[in-house]
């Protein structure tokens, strides 16, 4: 199969649904001629033209109210967040107003609409230009979040995003835009709330969201050269969540480890280990780890940088410790 | 293309509309005032001439984006009492299914995208629904009404911005009637509403909001404007709000006197004055209007009666609409 | 000890607060002759006067940002949010910048400032109005928060916040207001971060936070009846999280049920549970449950509004459940 | 009282601190080609004028606000070069540890309250600085740096209409280069920017930001006048960005054409221009002037390598500083 980067498999995604579907439309800050900052969307102002894909002035609140009204009034807009930091300055927008009017209007209006942004540290862009913030966004029901973990994975979620009769959320790895990975030419959607299990393994299971799918897959390397079986799961979507094959997973390996590259307090780690631990309780053998991001806003300094998120070396220590049964002495 | 309202049923149709809102809001605080209203409600009354003034130029495709001060708005643009009242009662058969409530009452069916319990939340909603009219082709108007408190939300000029910029079909209904909650609006804004439009090159102008005539005349010509692709546009109304800010707000003299609302209501309110005009102009007698008045409060009453003895919403529907399908 | 409501406690506090350092003051819409809408500053604006007790325009951002701004300067601003459905507009200046600050300057600058709003369902205020959102402030790194559960907390958490070198959010019970609670005469400061047993027990731990004490208390109660011996927990501050007597609780009962008003998912149930898992978990007998709002907006109609909240007998059950053993069931 | 700048000394100093400004970016710019320093940085060169202009009206206890171009505002309100470099490398001794970077660069001993990675992020604080200073009865001022894209946020209108409301001696200073990021700024602004702040009613003036004596006159008036409580003041400083609006932002004729980049360099740059008008007045000799330019160049030198040698922060300390004492 072909390989494209994962921002070709953006750029392919909202291509073909902006073909296929003409109250499809961008807008954000230099989404136009300069493809945004990233590239992502380089070339597709020459192919739909100035009025679907709309660069707008900076001002991420106003874009945002106004693809909400467009979304409630026939349109589908997909909205360009340069930076996921910036998604604090439109939770107005997102939280009270398009998550909630399906809601609030009794079902009677809809708000089909796709933000996408990003996510990711180590990239020396320091604390407002670092954070991976799905945590935030998970909590407000109404809205859907996906996070895709490889280019695969961009385009297949794209899709179904695009096509989705509520706002959803999309987190790409700003380290990823490059990497390439297998993308059939056919059309394809991946469906939202459908776990995919990377890897089979016995010994432990470990839940990585978006690049943390590839940490916990070098992990489950390093431990499969010393005899430990790991499986690693990718959630895909995080809101929906498919809880039944994550559960499935930990009641044949008994152990799990979370991953996700937000802050590890009160983030998405959090929320998975407990339906594991509620839901798989009698089949585990030591208590669920979580490894998130550390609690501290991103360092600008390389040196600070890399201690803040999770590695496959990481990961794999704490799965020996989970396998040989030393959290008993290292919990208490 | 609209054109101001100037024949005799239209003129019936403003002063029909008026009185509505009028004796929705009477009886919405009675039900507040004898406990059978959730929550609390922000009357509208004073200011119906600008809801109806400008939405008697929209038709049902326009849009139109309402506040928290909203049900005039509703009305005005052509909701039924019953489901109107359900609503407010948290009832099933509401607008929203009793799940919106006073403050998020909305109704497409006549292009009313709802109320909005943000100040200014509805400012990009509003603006985005005008961009999508533009962006599909449509000659389809988008107003969005706020008051003058929601000028103080950074939104506003972030969507004015853009709108100019793409000359989108939008207009900013300012409904300036003195306060914000319990303050002051000379407190609260600098400067001046409208050159804060004009400085982004938006055509701005000011009304009288308690003159129906006047406002549907602008309303129209600014409508007709737009839908030409000549937007947007700024209107700031300089109305009045009779009751407190909100029902609960009872004693009211720490921030405006008791003369001032005296005033308002004796001597500028836009139902009496224009019932003046109609009895004056021959357009209507007297005895006609009575009879229209006594026609609403029944209307008013046989809703109410219904809206109370309807059913609340089964508990299945508590997570049902989070997502739609 | 006389009783004073939650209300009057906040404002004493303020007050005393205010009398001690001059550079205290407050901000916020109709906090001066209006005392606010819940009327909890009455009173301040004619003591402090309007230099100090600052009426604003409705613009959160711009005064959240200002205070920021003051507070980095020398001042200590109370920021008043009339609803915490309000904090989605002010993410930026309190994410972004105030809880960053200190840690992007390398230590060199400070950020003491207070934001006082609230929280809380059931009072017919629909969805933009109702919400419980301090999941969300929790993620941020920089960022204390505290969460009062009666006019005793709400005045000791207060004073401490006030005094704080850090910016604290503090979510009152809009329901609590007035709710009355002994409160001492003299002065009392609540240190952060030091849970409070409300009601020793044996058999299960109940961790609730802000008005979730008061169910868990209820449900507390109607278990005593039945012979099961509930412990009883206010962590007082999820923001430094006092972990240690939390953990403690639950290695003595085995069991523990963690209650919130925010949504469940992804919200601060999750972090507490997920603790408590990793930290006690060859100490537990049943899964650590949680006990959230429901993740749906706040619905208008009280015949939808109250199914949303945690109640003493819904506590109750989950709790007789576990007691029971009952959970190897229910759960899988 | 401050007054604009008249005599050697001070024509020097602005010399001195434009070309320390140029020869500081030019530096960064190298250690970025040569991938010795991490991530981006914005560079100020072209822009100095500004920056200098009207920090050399302030004194140190006055304050200003930085922007993710904000190089050139530390060196001006007087910061050094070795722990700005420290800074950019990420070195424990720079200006905040390492732990802000380029974009947060901040030094509080002359009241520099920090670069600021989000687009007009800093528009409260600086408000709120000028808040501080008023309420505990100070005279000090504080300058708010921004861009032309930054006037697309709401943040800025929501706190010029406070800053008008309670007379705040605040100066909002709008660096105008023609572009944000890769689009000019007619493309994303409406109407008239200096308008926008005139609706508040705050006295706004244009100036020609490459002529560094206009803008210190300019800036030594507004602040005397804002010291005795005339602020705020509005400011639109017409200048232009020599580089990309990053490092890597290295093919840029897509935007904006190559003579158009050639003509402000070498028609209209600050320092030739200064520079040329110091001779002429027999303030400096062109070799006086070569010996600063050298003298700097030195610095520099000497800093950068200072820098490169220097530690990085220990692992402790990426959990310090999250919460302070
Ligand atoms: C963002 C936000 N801030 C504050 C409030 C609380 N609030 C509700 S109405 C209101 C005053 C609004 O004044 P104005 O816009 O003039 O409308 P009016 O009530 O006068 O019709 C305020 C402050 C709110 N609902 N939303
Ligand atoms: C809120 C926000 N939106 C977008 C960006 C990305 N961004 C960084 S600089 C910039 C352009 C700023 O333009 P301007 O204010 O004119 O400053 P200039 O770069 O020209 O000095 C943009 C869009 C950001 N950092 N913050
Ligand atoms: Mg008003
Ligand atoms: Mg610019």
């Amino acid at each position: 199969m072909r390989e494209i980067t994962l921002s070709q498999a953006v750029n392919e995604a909202i291509a073909e649904e902006m073909r296929r579907d003409p109250t499809v439309f961008l807008m954000g800050e230099d989404v136009a001629e300069a493809g945004t900052p990233f590239k992502v969307l380089a070339g597709l102002v020459e192919e739909f033209g100035t009025d679907r894909v709309i660069d707008t002035p900076i001002s991420e609140p106003g874009f945002m109210g106004m693809a909400v009204g467009a979304a409630m009034t026939g349109a589908r807009p997909i909205v360009d967040l340069m930076f996921g930091d910036f998604i604090f300055l439109i939770m107005d927008q997102l939280c009270n107003q398009a998550a909630k009017t399906h809601y609030m209007s009794g079902g009677k209006l809809t708000v089909p609409l796709v933000l996408r942004t990003n996510l990711g540290a180590t990239r020396r862009s320091a604390a407002q230009h670092s954070q991976s913030l799905q945590a935030l966004v998970a909590h407000i029901p109404g809205l859907k979040v996906a996070m895709p973990s490889s280019a695969y994975e961009a385009k297949g979620l794209m899709k179904t995003a695009i096509r989705d009769n509520n706002p959803v959320v999309i987190f790409e790895d700003k380290l990823m835009y490059q990497d390439k990975a297998p993308v059939p030419e056919e059309e394809y959607l991946i469906p939202f709330g459908v776990a995919n299990v990377k890897r089979e393994g016995r010994d432990i299971t470990l839940i990585g969201t978006s690049s943390m799918v590839q940490v916990a897959e070098k992990a489950a390397e390093i431990l499969a050269r010393e005899g430990i079986s790991a499986e690693v799961i990718d959630p895909r979507t995080i809101v929906p969540l498919d809880e039944k094959t994550l559960i499935e997973s930990v009641k044949k390996t008994s152990r799990a480890i979370v991953i996700d590259e937000g802050h590890q307090s009160y983030g998405v780690t959090a929320e998975i280990a407990s339906r594991l631990n509620e839901k798989a309780f009698y089949h585990l053998d030591a208590p669920v780890l979580r490894m998130g991001a550390m609690d501290v806003p991103v360092p600008f300094s390389p040196a600070l940088e890399d201690l803040t998120v999770p590695t496959p070396e990481a990961v794999a220590e704490k799965a020996r410790m989970l396998c040989a049964g030393e959290m008993i002495h290292a919990a208490e | 293309m609209a054109k101001a309202k100037t024949n005799t049923e239209d003129y019936l149709q403003m002063y029909r509309q008026m009185v509505r809102i009028r004796t929705f809001e009477d009886t919405a605080n009675q039900l507040y005032l004898s406990a059978k209203m959730p929550g609390l409600t922000h009357m509208y009354s004073g200011e119906e001439a600008v809801a109806v003034g400008i939405c008697e130029a929209l038709r049902d495709s326009d849009h139109i984006t309402s506040t928290h001060r909203g049900h005039g708005h509703c009305v005005a643009k052509g909701a039924e009492f019953k489901q109107m009242f359900c609503e407010l009662l948290g009832k099933a058969e509401g607008y929203c299914r009793g799940k919106g409530g006073s403050m998020h009452i909305a109704d497409q069916s006549h292009g009313n995208l709802g109320a909005n319990a943000i100040v200014g939340g509805s400012m990009g909603i509003a603006t985005g629904s005008a961009l999508r009219a533009k962006l599909q082709g449509r000659d389809d108007v988008t107003v969005c009404f706020f008051g003058d408190g929601a000028t103080a939300q950074g939104l506003m000029y972030e969507v004015m911005n853009m709108a100019a910029l793409w000359k989108l079909p939008v207009i900013y209904a300012c409904e300036n009637n003195g306060y914000s909650e319990y303050t002051k609006t000379e407190e609260i804004a600098a400067g001046s509403i409208t050159a804060r439009a004009e400085a982004f090159g938006i055509e701005a102008h000011q009304v009288d909001g308690q003159d129906v005539l006047a406002v549907n005349a602008l309303a129209a010509k600014l409508v007709a404007r737009a839908r030409k692709g000549e937007g947007p546009f700024f209107i700031e109304l300089m109305t009045y709000r009779y009751h407190g800010h909100h029902v609960g707000d009872i004693n009211r003299e720490y921030y405006r006197s008791k003369a001032e609302e005296k005033d308002w209501r004796e001597n500028r309110d836009p139902i009496i004055r224009f019932r003046a005009h109609l009895v004056a102009e021959g357009i209507a007698s007297e005895e006609d209007l009575d009879a229209l008045n006594a026609q609403i409060a029944a209307d008013a009453a046989e809703a109410v009666a219904y809206a109370e003895a309807a059913a609340y919403p089964p508990a299945e529907e508590v997570d049902m609409h989070v997502f739609a399908a």
